[in-house]
């Protein structure tokens, strides 16, 4: 909590932020129980309250087949579900799965991209909540022992 | 007439070493070239310059992705602003250089017939800071690696143009001393340089492939994933050697510096496109 | 890092010295073997092929014979002047094996 | 001093493209000190979020399991050239930093 707290000291934005947009702040606090989680789906159920998830084929996941290297592996996604919420990354057998969640504000297109860690070859999965079910992707990505790249 | 035969043949063959002995750098290069061009036709010569993307096309597309938006844009600023600070006579880098500051790059490393030694862009910096009463800075840390990152940045698309003058004779003899120290073996696991990145390129160690010695130092310095952090060519040489198990020379030595000098020739017209990103 | 290398290297001196000293009296069998994988590892650095070890099994070895753990030294000993014996053939093969690596 | 955020904002249209680099750790808390061996602490961006004209237009949730230097890019519609874009960071220590640009 203190962690949000000084977020808010930190600058006018918070203030600002809060006067224009309530709904948006309150979800945007950092789950810090769900990123702490072990498991896949206990840490799915704790940000988005099931593991239960529809597959999509409206969801593009963008990842590479084989990870020049685990610790920097590009990922994008992106989707035409409608009144997409949140967008999720998870690393099925990260040991920590849950590795970063997008919140979709409204007027915010649901396409992101960012770069992650994995520490072995995994299931890379896009959970898409909208305001009307949970959807996800999943695609593998190979991680390699290397050490005498470039 | 036997004996004629005999002679003749000899003096042939004395006449077939020397020509292979001697042959000059632009002769060794012109092979060098051709070697890559016939183990893999269909890669272009300018494709070179960028490394193992060159022949990886898997991990070509992220390293595309992470070109995008380099890590190693920081170093260039910090570079640029190293480079502009002027030392406190007022003097700055610039004016230690003939050149304009967009051709420094690829003008290294060079022969300094006076010191009778190779010259990095690395080495430059540092004589100039001497030059105007100032620390040398470390070889292993990140204000030199910036500022080199700056100028290579600055080079990109500038061809390599590193030049062992004819009549320099210890220019040709760093030439000979780098290329020996390429294609010696050394080490534990008993490696050339050139096993792997002549006669084995492309192939996989474990999981990695290994890169194609032409166009190895167009795109240094680098941002390394796996460290975080930019290396300089020297800092890779040493992550070689120690490779193979062999004890690493420090950077900037005169083994380091002669192998740089060999290695940016053979890769002379390749377009200098650092700083560059590499897992 | 090369803080610590240069710590083990001067470790390594202080030990030599040692063994210059004690020679010149009664010298133990390890301060013997010491002093010749020693004399090869410098010879090997000298011709450029040291390998990438034998400084550690050297530093390592004085260790364990600080520790009065004598066999576990000289069997480093022997490791590390293995390493350097066959760093200094591999230069001098080199010397002329190169040549006929390059690309032509 | 140069800024350890770094932000590429392209519009066409309405609809803004925001790349952005920072430059920070994100220790997992998992790696050991390479000279020390000892475990190096938990410090990684928690959130970083985006306002244009002070409205939130994203809000980034990062564990540890995002990569060193984080990359992040996004797109928002809505916006104008001469819009005020402003980024900014906390970590799990509680740090933060921040950078505004222009829409152009």
């Amino acid at each position: 909590m203190h962690v949000r707290r000084r977020l808010f000291l930190s600058g006018g934005i918070a203030f600002a932020a809060l006067a224009a947009m309530p709904r948006a702040l309150l979800a945007a606090a950092w789950p810090d129980k769900a990123f702490s989680l072990t498991a896949a789906g206990e840490a799915m159920k704790d940000l988005l309250g099931t593991d239960q998830t529809i597959a999509s084929d409206k969801i593009m996941l963008k990842v590479p087949e084989i990870a020049e290297n685990g610790a920097v592996v590009p990922v994008t996604i992106s989707t035409s579900l409608e009144n997409v919420e949140s967008i999720s990354i998870v690393v099925k057998k990260n040991p920590r799965p849950l590795a970063a969640t997008f919140e979709i504000l409204p007027g915010t297109l649901p396409d992101i991209a960012s770069r992650i860690k994995m520490g072995e070859t995994s299931d890379v999965m896009a959970v898409v909540k909208t305001d009307h079910g949970i959807y996800s992707t999943a695609k593998q990505v190979k991680v390699t022992i290397g050490g005498c790249g470039g | 007439m036997e004996k004629a035969a005999a002679v003749l043949v000899l003096c042939f063959a004395t006449m077939l070493m020397h020509s292979v002995a001697l042959a000059g750098p632009e002769e060794d290069r012109v092979a060098f070239v051709a070697f890559f061009k016939s183990r893999f036709p269909d890669i272009p010569f300018a494709d070179y310059a960028n490394g193992i993307y060159a022949i990886d096309r898997d991990a070509r597309e992220q390293w595309l992705a992470i070109e995008d938006f380099p890590p190693y844009e920081f170093a260039i600023e910090r570079g640029q602003a190293l480079w502009q600070t002027a030392f406190p006579n007022g003097k700055t880098f610039g004016e230690c250089f003939a050149q304009q500051q967009e051709d420094i790059r690829a003008m290294y490393p060079r022969f300094d017939e006076l010191s009778g030694e190779v010259v990095t862009l690395e080495m430059a910096i540092n004589n100039c800071r001497t030059a105007n009463d100032q620390s040398l800075l470390a070889y292993d840390e990140g204000g030199i690696v910036d500022i080199t990152a700056f100028l290579a940045f600055e080079a990109r698309g500038k061809k390599l143009h590193v030049r062992v003058p004819d009549d320099q004779p210890g220019a040709l003899q760093a030439y000979e001393s780098g290329k020996r120290f390429y294609y010696s073996k050394r080490g534990q696991m008993n490696f050339a340089c050139s096993d792997c990145h002549v006669t084995s390129v492309g192939q996989y160690v474990r999981a990695d492939r290994l890169s194609s010695s032409l166009g190895h130092p167009t795109h240094f310095p680098v941002y390394r994933s796996k460290l975080g952090e930019m290396i300089s060519l020297h800092q890779r040489f040493a992550g070689c050697v120690r490779d193979v198990r062999a004890k690493p020379f420090a950077l900037q030595s005169t083994e380091f510096r002669n192998l740089e000098y060999f290695l940016s020739y053979m890769s002379n017209g390749l377009e200098a496109n650092g700083p560059g990103a590499r897992k | 890092m090369d803080r610590a290398r240069e710590n083990r290297l001067s470790t390594r001196l202080v030990v030599l010295a040692m063994v210059v000293i004690a020679s010149s009296g009664c010298s133990t069998e390890f301060e013997r073997q010491f002093a010749d994988a020693e004399r090869l590892r410098a010879e090997a650095a000298a011709a450029g092929s040291e390998w990438l070890d034998t400084g550690k099994l050297l530093d390592q070895a004085s260790e364990e014979a600080a520790l009065d753990n004598m066999d576990a030294a000289l069997m480093l000993l022997e490791q590390a002047r293995f390493q350097a014996e066959m760093a200094i053939k591999q230069g001098q093969r080199e010397a002329d094996a190169w040549g006929g690596r390059v690309v032509r | 001093m140069a800024s350890n955020i770094k932000i590429k904002a392209k519009l066409s249209g309405d609809i803004a493209d925001i790349k952005s680099l920072m430059i920070h750790p994100m220790e997992t808390g998992a790696r050991k000190d390479p000279d020390t061996g000892e475990l190096v602490p938990m410090h990684h961006i928690t959130q970083l979020t985006f306002t244009n004209n002070d409205k939130p237009v994203m809000v980034a949730n990062f564990s540890t399991a995002v990569s060193k230097n984080p990359y992040f890019s996004f797109k928002f519609g809505g916006a104008n050239a001469g819009d005020k874009l402003k980024v900014s960071w906390v970590d799990n220590l509680g740090r933060t930093d921040e950078l505004e640009t222009v829409l152009k």
